[in-house]
């Protein structure tokens, strides 16, 4: 029973190396001078168009951009937990199959809500 | 077919109207005292007979001894087009009654003029430089512009 | 409760994927919303008006292509038809057929690009513009057997074109012009009723009538707003009063209206193609006027009803072999001035789509 | 969406941004009178390399080579020769061009279609300095090498190569899709002859 537990470790270690190699590989690579580091003040400056930016950036811009980061959590949740449950369908059989149908209902609940308050929409 | 109304003929009627205006008329041009080009503009523009809506170019020339602005306009409901000649003789601070107020078709047109030629149009909102970067010394399309 | 929002400037600047080449826009948003907008030109001021004085007419053809590089055939027929007026040179009859048959090709071929554009603006991305790209190549194989250029053609000469058309031109403009409304009525069908373009494009950036009369505005950007104004039909030139062809208009001069409009002056241009190869007539295609010929002082304007609007060319002329004065009346700067006024209240989605459908090219407002 | 009333003509509020970039032209045009050399050896150029080295050298210069994203970057009629090379009929993607990146960040070729004004010479400066390292310029049409045929204009900047280090040049006005390819397999040629390993990219 405990080695269904030592797949999941081992895809946590799988993940981690992954993960830190893509983010040292550069590193890496910049010390043997296979990949060139060369910073300059303009590089690392803002790309508007190929101009400089204009006014201060730091301003209280409108709050409704919240509003589509929100849903989009929201329904990015859902979609990590149907990969496992569409994965292991088999097993899990028709239960298996109202548990998920409970739990989409949940989101749609809130979805249709936003919907209706028409956070969508911009005003 | 786009008739061509003879300058002569529309400078009758607006010697009637604003005497004293006209500098020159013949069959092909009609040239008009800048100081009464706005007035001559609406009258043109509005009066039923002619009604010129529709302006479609403005082109400024230098003749070297004087700058002159020909506005071409069109009336679109009666098929008929004039040609209207400004000629301003100052050469080193030209400046002309913006027709903006009239046809706003008119806006990036005479900033161009003022651009490439050097010609400021009295009232215009917005008179900048619009093809040329702010610090360009000179206006290319003068005879005597000196390149290098 | 409202939260104070502060708006913000952006520049679409000159490098931006949908601003048609190098055209800025400084636009003052408040979130999404367009609260103000300055249009910066310029960055393509190549000054052909300055050049062009130092030059014979003949010489000056080429300047003339690379003006609105999208419609170099038209640009050729309105410069070419300026100085003929302006040095009273007449053009054979069959010149002004095969003139009118490149012209009306151009118009297809710059209509296309500027259907194009407009839908990958709208976020149909590459799809239209590709199989759109894909008629145009036919268009200027059918150039290239005429003049060896694919798009700047520098093909017709003050008094007719610089040489004849050969015999398989005909054969592959017979074959197009029965294939081409085939495939207009493709995109059509595929695009008329597809609801997105209608929910993105209907009622979009509304240009009203009074409005476009009065910034002088131009070809589809006017005819969308309901005006019946086109040179072909008010005030034709070389044979085009020889054709029958309807002029198109919109309704309420949206964006739809100048797609619509867009559309049926290709179904249009394919009809006066036909008629035109039917009434080709034989004869030599260039009447005898010398390279470095003298036009006689004077000035004069000759326009054209190019793509993109009323291109005119204002000519004035000292006796010399060069002109004196030589201006271009863009249609493309001018149908741009009403633009903040169409783009003021709408978001960047919608202001972007306002400014693909007014279809500009940055060769011709900069010249 | 209730149609907005007729807004006033616009007066600008911008016209200490425009002296300001006015000041950025001048002061470029008085800097950039001479042409910038080519960064690379040029092609005919024999190199001692390292045997081993050499093979690594040929699987980065591979992986560079093969898959050169250009940036939009299209000022003029060159454009649209451009666009016509990466459309269906005269495929760019066959080489690995996939797609053309609107951000220089993610562009590693700028191929320069157009005519380059003074107006625009600080921001293709100002965009060429932010593309990431290795990065390639092919100046494509008769402007973008010598200003073409408005190289006696007073606005146009004679060739890119004053601004930006240029490694192909590729004739022509606007030069055929053929020629514009022809001038990518000289650039992958250009980037298999570099020796990454000894001198650094």
């Amino acid at each position: 029973m405990l080695e269904e537990y030592g797949y999941i470790g081992l895809f946590l270690i799988v993940a981690i190396l992954f993960a830190a190699a893509t983010l040292l590989l550069p590193v890496i690579l910049s010390f043997i001078r296979i990949v060139p580091y060369k910073p300059n003040p303009i590089k690392s400056s803002t790309y508007e168009c190929g101009l400089e930016t204009i006014g201060k950036t730091w301003v209280q811009f409108n709050f409704r951009y919240y509003f589509y980061a929100l849903l989009f959590v929201v329904l990015d949740i859902l979609v990590v937990f149907l990969y496992p449950w569409a994965v292991g369908l088999r097993q899990l059989g028709g239960l298996g199959f109202v548990t998920i149908l409970i739990f989409i209902a949940i989101i749609i609940v809130g979805y249709v809500y936003a919907w209706r308050e028409k956070v969508l929409e911009w005003k | 077919m786009t008739v061509t109304l003879s300058g002569r003929e529309v400078a009758s009627k607006l010697e009637k109207q604003f005497p004293g205006s006209i500098i020159e008329s013949s069959e092909k041009n009609l040239v008009v005292r800048s100081e009464s080009l706005l007035e001559i503009a609406s009258f043109l523009k509005t009066t039923p007979g002619l009604d010129f809506d529709y302006l479609t170019c403005i082109t400024a020339v230098d003749y070297l001894d004087y700058f002159e602005v020909v506005y071409h306009l069109t009336s679109l409901t009666h098929n008929h087009s004039l040609f209207v000649k400004a000629r301003c003789y100052e050469r080193d601070n030209p400046t002309l009654p913006s027709v903006v107020s009239l046809w706003r078709g008119a806006d990036f047109q005479e900033r161009e003029i003022y651009d490439l030629m050097g010609i400021k149009f009295g009232g215009h909102p917005n008179l900048k430089r619009i093809f040329l970067w702010e610090g360009f010394k000179g206006y290319p399309l003068r005879k005597d512009y000196l390149q290098w | 409760m409202v939260i104070k929002t502060e708006p913000f400037v952006i520049n679409v600047g000159p490098q931006h994927p949908s601003t048609h080449g190098v055209f800025r826009m400084r636009m003052t948003l408040d979130g999404e919303v367009v609260v103000d907008m300055e249009p910066v030109f310029g960055y393509l001021h190549r000054g052909i008006e300055k050049l062009a004085e130092e030059r014979t007419y003949t010489q000056n053809i080429p300047f003339t292509d690379r003006l609105d590089y999208l419609s170099s055939m038209a640009n050729n027929l309105a410069y070419v038809m300026a100085v003929e007026k302006l040095a009273g040179i007449s053009v054979p009859e069959r010149a002004e057929y095969l003139r009118v048959i490149m012209a009306e090709l151009q118009r297809i071929a710059s209509h296309l690009i500027a259907v194009g554009a407009f839908l990958n603006d709208c976020g149909a991305f590459m799809t239209p513009i590709l199989y759109m790209i894909r008629e145009r190549e036919k268009i200027l194989d059918l150039f290239e057997m005429v003049c060896g250029q694919r798009l700047t053609y520098n093909y017709m000469r003050v008094g007719g074109l610089s040489h004849d058309i050969s015999e398989e031109f005909l054969s592959a403009l017979g074959k197009f012009v029965k294939e081409m409304p085939g495939f207009i009525d493709e995109y059509d069908q595929l695009l008329a009723e597809n609801e997105i373009l209608l929910a993105r494009s209907k009622g979009v950036g509304i240009l009203p009538k009074e409005l476009a009369i009065n910034i002088s505005a131009s070809g589809p950007v006017l005819r969308g707003s309901r005006v019946k104004w086109d040179i072909r039909k008010a005030d034709p030139y070389s044979v085009y009063d020889h054709f029958d062809f309807e002029i198109p208009t919109g309704s309420i001069g949206d964006c739809y209206d100048r797609y619509r409009v867009r559309i049926e002056e290709m179904r249009q241009s394919v009809r006066i193609i036909k008629q035109a190869m039917e009434q080709l007539p034989g004869g030599e295609v260039r009447s005898q006027v010398l390279q470095r010929f003298h036009s006689p002082v004077g000035e004069a304007y000759g326009h054209i009803e190019a793509p993109k609007g009323e291109l005119g060319f204002y000519l004035v002329s000292d006796g010399s072999i060069a002109p004196y004065r030589f201006h271009i009346r863009a249609p493309s700067l001018i149908n741009l001035t009403a633009l903040r006024d169409m783009i003021i209240g709408w978001k960047l989605a919608d202001a972007i789509i306002i400014f693909g459908s007014i279809d500009i090219c940055m060769g011709e407002v900069d010249r | 969406m209730e149609v907005k009333k007729q807004a006033l003509p616009y007066v600008s509020s911008f016209t200490e941004i425009d002296r300001a970039e006015g000041k950025a032209i001048e002061e470029l045009k008085v800097r950039s009178q001479e042409p910038i050399p080519d960064p690379d050896r040029w092609l005919d150029e024999e190199l001692h390399r390292h045997v081993l080295l050499a093979r690594l050298d040929d699987i980065i210069n591979w992986a560079r080579r093969m898959s050169l994203f250009p940036v939009t970057f299209a000022p003029a009629c060159c454009a649209f020769e451009m666009i016509a090379t990466a459309a269906s009929r005269f495929d760019i993607s066959r080489f690995g061009m996939e797609i053309f990146r609107g951000s220089p960040r993610q562009a590693d070729l700028m191929i320069t279609a157009g005519t380059l004004t003074w107006k625009l010479a600080p921001w293709v400066r100002r965009i060429y300095d932010q593309m990431a390292e290795p990065k390639w310029v092919i100046a494509m049409g008769a402007c973008a090498i010598s200003g073409g045929t408005f190289t006696s204009s007073y606005s146009v900047v004679p060739g890119y190569n004053r601004i930006i280090p240029v490694d192909v040049y590729v004739p022509g006005c606007p030069p055929r899709p053929e020629a514009l390819l022809y001038g990518i397999r000289m650039l992958h040629s250009k980037i298999a002859k570099r020796s990454v390993l000894q001198e650094g990219s």
